[in-house]
């Protein structure tokens, strides 16, 4: 299980390869049958509007233990063989991906179920919130995340 | 950034005291004018109190989030000295 | 859109990678906001036996018709911004990729339901058999697949 | 191979006959021993009939799916000069 909250850019498909390749394979060698990912990315607009920038505040702390939670339930919930969980805080532009939730299992229920799951959690539990910088230098905070069932 | 300064150093109840640590995020930290601040407090005390004190007075926001110590909680959760107070508007994480 | 049913062994994540920075992104900048994939590997157990090997059968012609109708579905019943299907078959050795459904959206609900529905489609319809080798040069015909939800 | 091929070659219908192609596939293309054959047979054929022509009288399996010119379809229809009939048993891939 791998969780990382961090202000650099990251490159979640290598992240994946990587982490599948060093821990998850060499792990449970032969046992994987399925592995269930999402990216999410930073769009251009949003409500209507042409979004310039983000900038992604979290509670240092808080953040962690309420991933750390959040995947321990999981793991508790269903049959999984890894997770890795990486969350963009800081400064973000356009088309830069904000987070990955990637889930293996040796059945693919277990993974697609848990990975959508993992991420409903996070969007309403993990303490993260998201600045939009619009044109002329406004800003204004994302009030609330949108409906993800 | 100094009234939130000014309302900590003014405790509202007699008695015994404790100090806890209060923490505000995103827009409401905007709004409130600072991050945070360290609140002399009475003894027996809730986090609504807590808020009050911090805040100078101001009503808590309806959609306001609560964590003690970063558990999630309520306002009416009674805190302890040195406890961690942390309040916040609905996340929009991922 | 794209549709690969390929002897060859492949790299999920680098395709995955490759088609989103080649395709997906340039053709819809700034407007992606969610990818889901999915990625079946091969196991070296099934049904309390080790496997060996694997042979995956298909009817050329037919599967590649049934994928691209189980795509055109769910292109019509989400809104989605590009998918990538890419399926073994042949000969297949234990940890090797079989399958992989990536799904590129505005937004998350669609990617996932997408994907998890490209999935299950393709698992109960398209035409693939997967023959199992066990110890002792003895084989077996995968009679069904396991239930998805 | 043999007994596949035999079948074929014996038109069990009466008048205008017409050609289809028929495909096995995984474990039925085993049994059959063949992976397929040209199928001559009466001109008002469905493809129940034209499995009992290329199978030579087998029944038809109970779970074995049917397609007609690649696309799903069950034993009661009806095909047409020059159409691909293809039995399999329940697919297995992903």
């Amino acid at each position: 299980m791998r969780l990382v909250v961090d202000k650099a850019p990251f490159s979640p498909w290598e992240s994946v390869a990587r982490y599948e390749r060093e821990v998850v394979t060499p792990s449970f060698p032969g046992k994987v049958g399925a592995a269930a990912t999402f990216v999410g990315t930073m769009r251009d607009f949003n409500e209507g509007d042409e979004v310039r920038g983000m900038t992604l505040e979290h509670y240092p702390g808080m953040t962690e233990r309420e991933l750390q939670r959040i995947l321990d339930e999981a793991g508790g919930r269903w049959t999984l063989l890894d997770v890795l969980l990486h969350h963009r805080v800081g400064e973000l532009s356009p088309q830069e991906p904000i987070v990955l939730v990637a889930v293996w299992s040796a059945h693919r229920k277990e993974a697609f179920e848990a990975c959508r799951h993992i991420m409903e959690a996070l969007k309403s539990r993990a303490p993260f919130w998201k600045k939009e910088q619009l044109d002329g230098g406004h800003h204004r905070w994302v009030e609330k995340n949108s409906d993800g069932y | 950034m100094i009234g939130c300064s000014d309302a900590v150093r003014k405790p509202l109840f007699e008695g015994n005291s404790m100090t806890v640590k209060v923490k505000f995020f995103a827009s409401l930290k905007e709004q409130m004018g600072c991050d945070g601040a360290t609140v002399e407090i009475g003894e027996v005390a809730t986090a609504a109190d807590v808020w009050l004190q911090a805040s100078g007075g101001k009503a808590l926001p309806p959609n306001v989030l609560v964590a003690v110590n970063m558990e999630y909680t309520d306002q009416n959760q009674t805190v302890t000295n040195g406890d961690e107070v942390a309040f916040f508007p609905p996340v929009t994480g991922g």
